[in-house]
């Protein structure tokens, strides 16, 4: 049996040999899925870069790979499902680790990590799209509580959510971006109303969250009074960089679809359809190398603002390759498998067929931050190139055009 | 034709008053009874009724059924330039109307039998034109004029049997025309609907159903066999691709128009959502498209109209060109419209779907391509 | 022999009679050409939307394609050569009519018609590019003319030309577009320097001008003081409204060289040229359609706001259709024909090779209004989307940044 | 290798230090001695004399001729990796140096040969490696890896004889690599330049000298015959393919970094033309590009550094993306610059050349899809 050395700097070896210990003392072939989980949360190994005590650590951000591919070689990877806990371990964690009180980093990490509870993220408004900051959803104070109201949408998640991470207006008579708050909301108040977004496909994999005088203790509100445009910036940086740890293989994403269509469908080759099928292929393979090289900078400490660019590739990626698999399916492509409205259980894009994959892309460059915004972002972020003209940034809300 | 010429006919691009008058009329009655959110019930509806049979009988009232048949085989006697008006305004509406599978594809077929067509080709004509009952042209709606004549039905003395998948409008047809392939080669035949299983397909295209036929020993009339069969099918998808790509043009048009009208009012960071440059430049680059497709449309309209030997050339072109100015126009709708473009709620969808299903009827624009290639000499191998 | 009608309402036939019976007169096989032409713009079948005395007869300007089409029948068809006129034909004239004094038409107007003086615009500033109105060549009053100083650019033809068209700031203390006067320049004053100005293709088309103490009697100037923006819009617009009066024939541009070299040479073919030859192919005969569409348009009096799409269009086509020539050509795309500094006779791009097909294209889409403001134009003129933010409307010339 | 890793060898898509000690080093001579306005004088010289042999001198002291040679054999013994950041950097500055001809394509051939090739092969590598010597591979520069092997050259006892037009770098070579086809099948050997007539070709890339060679019973020796031969030229090419695009690399971030400055400082409506909406997408959509072309070339560097199985693949995909990327960047910085951007007197014409003809070298991006289809199996035909 490997022992953990004690103390001692936390480099890639040590915790390798914590994470033995770790399932030397809980054999994942016989522990509870739950149970382990909370083991290993009250180990660090859960965030390893989390503080000890928040399921981490203080180890470099970097070293979190090493530890989760030595669970996986040692039988214990991540378990399935956990998809529903993105926005939880993506974004609800690391901003409660950002701007938690003590009391809310003990109140919500480790039910967030095992799964426990599902979170869910009350940000777009029907109302304010790209720009998020001229929300009107109001949270006013009343006593030890905040009293919300108003209307949020493209909710995922919202029906199964335990918790979700709101921003609201707390004062409309300051410009935007000054008059927000940041709560974790009880999905479970009788004021909270969701209601399945129907999308193009058919499906509702998306919510409409009404919010009718939803109380929210003060206790549950995340950062300062008025900072909660700040505090969102730290959910939505996470978001962007959420990039796997493992190296994705060639033909792993839709173009392995098409290239398989391509390869059992003899008659339905043209010269143009090859061509056309060759270029995506092109553009897909470079889009994976460079999210491969993407993931050896992250590996090294050194996030770039590749992430951005991943995620505009990736949307208009899909909606091609999209809609070249359906044009390549010939008569096929005219039909569709399903049009019933329910809720999808999993995203498995190969289960679904073209017409499928094809409408679904379509939301790729719009949800998370459409491609446009994507690419202000890297003009003037990446490219230092000048922002465009305001004329909202010294208005109050209020005064605002809606 | 228009202005001042000296004397020599020529090509006219343009749309006619007659034109005008008529797709005005259209869409009156298409804004009256065709709104989108009737349309997005219709295709709810839980018959998988979709067609709508009382705003087809009211547009067969205004005589779009009849526009390119002769007056003496029962028609309006305009031509199928006045139809592809009908097209731009039923694609703008995305009308759920058997236009294509009966008023179009149906239509030519039999149109291009000739007048000394058997006595069944002209009776079926003059019914089809009158509205009094509707037709489907049975092969896959994604044949392409240039496909070999359709194998899957075989005729056997008076009878058809054999199935064909993805059919256009088939489910509402009273009769259906067949090209089938029988001892003595290449045939047309004309089937009443009831003697054929029509089964309902799950198509992309909300607002145009399709369906499976199957025929099993149907009895059949022969309308014309050997080369005069194959000639009335290919001219009946080439007029089909000119048709259809005057829809098409009607839903780019519609698409433009919407998102330029939404981005107007539509704000974000205290502006109009249209006032963004790069907005801007997008939908000037979609403007110039669809002005370009107009001029694509009208060509291939004008060629299909007077049997012209560059309909083939003009049709591929048509089909080659708009098809991606449809679906760029919907999938720049979706994505300007932000969330709400993506939401069942919002017509786009309905738009969206068409555009890219009409991009595969009647051929996709890559096997349109290598039709020009063969017509102009442009060949694809040493 | 034709007879034309007395007075009467000018008709086609009207024009064609009247046509007939000045070619009677002036037999184009034996008569002079200057001779001949100044005789046609005395007779008023120049331009015979223009007034009577000013080349033209008053006529609706859609019939000035029916008189060329009767000269050229009756074997007097536009004489060669004329591509040298066409700044003084297409832009000067038209402004001389719509601003000019009588004195000034009468001066100018048959010189410039019949080939004898050559026009030139001086517009474009190496500082001002697409925003033209932002010019800063200055012309102060000196008694009854104005002392001009400052530089011009893009100025082709200038150093065979008579007289320039050209715009400077007369007043620097209001805001850009009111500041400006339009004059006509004498291109022989000593002030004036041409240089000329070397292009990537290696030629020199355009010139330099620089204007130096340039004196310019107040007789000539065209327009209110101030007022020389909208003089100015004037010439633009007849810039881009030159279409011909005869249809293109299919292939007749780059495409059809292309095409020709594609049946040429087998040896030099692949599934992906190909398709890439016949998506080019295809918008190449649907930009020539749309030219047609316009040209009937015109035709009947309706000009569309087509024309600066058509540019557009062009422009891209050509790029992309010469580039895709160079790669047709393989190891015959990597050479050139002739770098030697020199100024081009003609402008057969036949006679060229593709290299510089594909060099030269690069300046379609900058010259004339450059691809960026057309589209602007299209977007607010055509589709009524709203102006960008303005910055420099209301700021007096001197105070904008440089 | 960088960064934690669980000891698995993994591909390195990041540079290393010692890279980028390299490439700052290289940036710094060429800032010194290859600025472009001295760039442009030197390619309008009357002489034709484009080369910089100075500057190459300087080059070849620093090591770059020798980088991926070993060291017993007389280079550095580091490997393509770094050869490909210098490509880079040559290529972002337009030098005009035989880089491509002698340091890549011949010595590849050479190194191809492996230890056990004749001396002459040794010796000419070694004085390559050190710089004494520059060599031209005797090819057409738009020759793909995947060409059958040339056959415009004979072989015939220890003469040569043929014409290669547009060969690379061939005008300053002291010594030819010629592959050529004798009795014997395909063959390698090794020419004297001042055996050979060679004479200048006015080429597009300005900064890109190229010359037709023409051999009459050249004396020659024979490095190596048969299937050795055809797989040191093919290995040439697949290496000259992926230091290709490294360059392109170079020529494409030359482009944006350029004309993003000069967007900084450009004003045009009282506003920095860099803060246009519809400019500011395209640089971002540019810059997305280059990120992942970025990726590629280094992809491919690896290949073919670690004569990796899949050296023709990543060579391929990398000519295949990158060549365009180049093109677009340089197209884009021309019209970017507006009127100015057109002129011989600003640098962006050299690029545009350079990436241009650098599109078609080595084999044009529609025939590196073809490469890339044979070995990911997507067959073109039915």
């Amino acid at each position: 049996m490997t022992t953990a050395p004690a103390g001692g700097r936390l480099d890639a070896a040590a915790l390798r040999a914590r994470v033995a210990d770790f399932v030397a003392a809980h054999d994942p072939a016989t522990t509870d899925q739950s149970e382990f989980l909370a083991a290993r949360f009250d180990a660090g190994l859960a965030w390893v870069h989390f503080p000890e005590g928040a399921g981490g650590l203080g180890a470099p951000r970097a070293l979190q790979v090493v530890v989760d591919k030595e669970f996986a070689r040692l039988g214990a990877p991540v378990p399935a499902g956990r998809e529903r806990l993105v926005i939880g371990l993506g974004m609800a964690a690391p901003t409660i680790l950002a701007f938690g009180t003590p009391e809310q980093r003990e109140r919500f990490l480790k039910p967030l990590y095992t799964g426990e509870e599902v979170w869910c993220q009350l940000f777009s408004e029907p109302g304010a799209g790209s720009d998020l900051a001229a929300l009107g959803t109001r949270a006013v104070r009343d006593g030890d509580a905040w009293v919300v109201n108003g209307q949020k949408v493209w909710t995922s998640g919202a029906h199964a959510a335990r918790w979700g991470i709101l921003i609201a207006r707390t004062d409309p008579d300051v410009p935007k971006h000054r008059g927000i708050t940041y709560f974790v909301c009880d999905m479970s108040d009788p004021g909270v109303d969701v209601r399945p977004l129907r999308q193009m496909t058919g499906e509702a994999e998306f919510n409409e969250v009404y919010l009718t005088d939803v109380r929210i203790p003060d206790a549950h509100r995340l950062g300062e009074v008025g900072d909660g445009w700040r505090v969102a910036q730290t959910t939505l940086m996470n978001e962007r960089v959420s990039i796997g740890g493992h190296a994705e293989p060639r033909e792993g994403g839709l173009i392995g679809v098409v290239a398989d269509i391509w390869r059992d469908r003899p008659q339905a080759r043209t010269p143009g359809m090859h061509d056309a099928l060759l270029r995506l292929w092109v553009e897909a393979e470079a889009a994976r190398l460079t999210k491969e090289r993407l993931r050896q900078q992250l590996a090294i400490g050194q996030p770039g603002p590749e992430g951005s660019a991943a995620k505009l590739s990736f949307a208009e990626l899909n909606q091609r390759i999209s809609g070249l698999e359906l044009e390549l399916l010939g008569g096929e492509g005219l039909t569709y498998d399903d049009w019933t409205f329910r809720r999808p259980e999993g995203a498995d894009f190969r289960s679904r067929v073209a017409g499928f994959h094809y409408l679904r892309s379509k939301g790729n460059s719009i949800e998370g931050g459409t491609s446009e915004i994507l690419r202000n972002i890297i003009a003037e972020r990446v490219l230092g190139l000048p922002g465009e003209v305001r004329v909202d940034k010294d208005v109050a809300w209020k005064d605002l055009p809606k | 034709m228009n202005g001042p010429t000296d004397g020599k006919e020529e090509l006219n691009l343009l749309y006619t008053e007659v034109e005008e008058d008529l797709r005005a009329s259209v869409r009156s009655l298409l804004a009256d009874k065709c709104a989108w959110d009737a349309v997005l019930a219709r295709v709810e509806n839980e018959a998988g009724d979709v067609a709508d049979k009382a705003l087809w009988r009211d547009l067969a009232e205004m005589g779009v059924t009849g526009l390119p048949v002769p007056e003496e085989r029962g028609g309006a006697g305009v031509t199928l330039r006045e139809t592809a008006v009908v097209a731009e305004e039923l694609g703008r509406a995305a009308a759920p109307v058997p236009f294509l599978g009966s008023a179009v594809l149906a239509t030519a077929a039999l149109l291009a039998l000739g007048d000394d067509a058997e006595a069944a080709a002209g009776e079926t004509l003059a019914a089809l034109a009158s509205g009094e009952r509707d037709a489907a042209l049975v092969v896959p709606l994604a044949t392409e004029p240039d496909a070999a004549f359709p194998e899957a039905v075989r005729a056997d003395g008076g009878a058809l049997t054999g199935e064909v998948r993805g059919v256009v409008d088939a489910l509402t047809a009273d009769v259906l025309v067949v090209p089938a392939t029988g001892p003595d080669g290449p045939g047309l035949y004309l089937v009443e609907a009831g003697d054929a299983v029509r089964t309902p397909v799950v198509s992309l295209d909300l607002t145009r159903p399709l369906a499976a036929v199957e025929l099993r020993s149907a009895p059949a009339r022969a309308l014309a066999v050997g080369k005069k069969a194959e000639t009335a099918v290919q001219s009946a998808l080439v007029t089909g691709a000119a048709l259809l790509s005057a829809e098409q043009l009607g839903v780019a048009e519609w698409a433009l128009d919407t998102t330029v009208a939404y981005l107007k009012t539509r704000t974000q960071f205290g502006r109009p959502v249209g006032s963004f440059q790069a907005l801007k430049h997008r939908l000037a680059d979609l403007w110039v498209a669809i002005s370009q497709a107009r001029a694509v449309v009208r060509n291939a309209a004008d060629a299909v109209a007077t049997d012209s030997p560059e309909a083939p050339l003009a049709a591929a072109l048509a089909q080659a060109f708009v098809s991606g100015v449809a679906v760029k126009a919907a999938e720049e709708a979706v994505q300007l419209h932000g969330g709400i473009g993506f939401t069942w709620e919002h017509p786009a969808h309905l738009y969206l779907k068409r555009a890219k299903s009409a991009a595969i009827a009647l051929g996709t624009a890559d096997r349109h391509r290598l039709t020009i290639a063969r017509l102009v000499e442009l060949p694809v191998g040493a």
